[in-house]
């Protein structure tokens, strides 16, 4: 399946505000951390239901461009704000429909990995940033969080597990600067008791403490020189 | 979408400026239309105030 | 008073272990975020006991310079390590010792605001990073923290009181790219219950959780072009 | 400190290249010595294995 044709299902069937929940406890976080300045614009890679980009317009004031490769998600995010500072478009991470030099910082959350070619993703961001820009990417899929290893199996679109030094390297080979990287813990997400494990996800409740309390989500902060 | 979108948005394939058709438009956004590039002559469908700026073979409608 | 007079009083009196014990609960997360590499290079400024170099020379391997503009501070923070890979000196913020382009990274925690001249320290940071490296620059002295505002009372050295704006205009001004900027909570300073208060330092429980749970660490981030 | 600090150690005022001179020292640490300044001269003490570098006006130690 396509990237349009899995995730204007997962649009249909309103799992973009299900992933705006849960994406919220640590994504804020990385927000949180953005240097955005009122009048900048910022662009939100694969913005999904639209909820990071429309924190960062209320927040700071700056122009947001959500871009996702789903007509459904950028139409449900379209229709979740009024903000005329906003614009949602369609379109690939690896064929940026923006000019050189437009953006002044990007956001990405649980997004980056679909890219067909991550590599040629990293080329556009870095081509679209102007200098000084950052890219702040998080991700929950990522090689030192073993639990995240069999989502493949049950989305239809291929998604790269880099591991922390695979993002910094090709980061870096893509000419951005590595300012920041760590990972966010997630402390809302409620961890049952005890004796309700095993769950469907979960074998023990060390193994989903670790998964949200630990390894949470990976931020690699670029910087373009 | 804003006019003001133009400053910024460029054909997905070879970068270059897009042009606007107007189908229809409120005040402040163009609700249908097109974007034409410049240079390669792609067309790019504006819907319900969303342009697809898709690469062409990325947009079509895939077989079920 | 000088620096040297002041800082020595404080390392003969122990003073610094309990600097460490409180700072660290933020410096930690600080930390955390750099992206440094095992062989890097990494100046502490201000080291005061040393304890972020020595976490930095533990977790990554990265050989450490401490700085610190008080001979006892850094006898001190020789005496608590045995790492063939970390240095301490005495020097001066706004006179670093250093050749250009030395460091991969800089850290700093509670004692950029000493500089005589802030300008002219980041001037000398911006000197002796390499391109691409970062200064991470943290402070609990800063204008949205009400609640530091009058500790210039019991200090007799200079403190540089800047807003987060000021902040990032002035590493700009000195040729960083800003990448990152937020307040780093305190969540493990203890908060007595409601009757304890007023106690010394707050008026109210409220003034305390705010110094703490919300202000905590101004956390701003620098990176060479 | 250990010897391979003189790479990247330079003299705080005019940031030159600075000479080594040994008073005492270990297999791997030099402990006391001094660190002169290959251009304007200026001498820096090295005690118990810590080189000052602060500029020489903050150095001295000043009247109580
Ligand atoms: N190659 C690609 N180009 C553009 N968008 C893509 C893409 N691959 C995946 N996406 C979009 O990326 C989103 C991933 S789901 C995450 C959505 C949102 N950022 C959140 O945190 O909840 C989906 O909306 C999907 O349509
Ligand atoms: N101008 C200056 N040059 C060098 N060191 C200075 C300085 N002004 C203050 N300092 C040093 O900065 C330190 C501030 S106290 C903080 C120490 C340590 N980073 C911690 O987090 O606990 C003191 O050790 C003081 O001697």
């Amino acid at each position: 399946m396509t990237v349009r044709e899995e995730f204007d299902a997962w649009a249909t069937e309103g799992r973009d505000r299900g992933m705006e929940d849960r994406h919220w406890h640590t994504a804020k976080h990385a927000l949180a951390r953005m240097p955005v300045e009122a009048g900048d614009r910022v662009l939100d890679l694969g913005t999904g239901s639209g909820y990071a980009g429309r924190a960062i317009n209320d927040t700071t004031g700056a122009l947001v461009c959500g871009l996702d490769g789903s007509p459904e998600m950028a139409r449900n995010a379209r229709s979740y704000t009024d903000s005329d500072s906003i614009e949602f478009l369609v379109g690939d991470f690896d064929h940026l429909p923006f000019a050189d030099d437009t953006f002044d910082h990007a956001f990405s959350m649980e997004a980056f990995y679909y890219a067909a070619d991550p590599h040629e993703a990293l080329a556009e961001l870095r081509r679209t940033l102007r200098p000084g820009g950052t890219f702040y990417c998080a991700v929950n899929y990522y090689e030192e969080n073993v639990h995240s290893h069999d989502w493949q199996d049950s989305i239809s679109v291929e998604m790269t597990r880099w591991d922390m030094d695979e993002y910094r390297d090709a980061f870096r080979a893509a000419g951005f600067h590595v300012a920041a990287q760590d990972t966010i813990p997630d402390r809302e997400t409620e961890i049952p008791a005890e004796s309700e494990f095993p769950t469907d996800e979960f074998a023990t409740r060390e193994a989903m403490v670790e998964r949200y309390r630990t390894f949470g989500t990976l931020l690699t902060v670029g910087v373009v020189p | 979408m804003k006019e003001s979108l133009m400053e910024i948005v460029r054909c997905p394939m070879d970068k270059q400026e897009l042009e606007l058709e107007v189908i229809q438009r409120t005040d402040d956004e163009v609700l249908e239309g097109r974007l034409v590039c410049s240079e390669c002559g792609e067309e790019y469908p504006i819907e319900e105030g969303i342009p697809n700026l898709l690469p062409p073979d990325m947009r079509e409608d895939a077989p079920a």
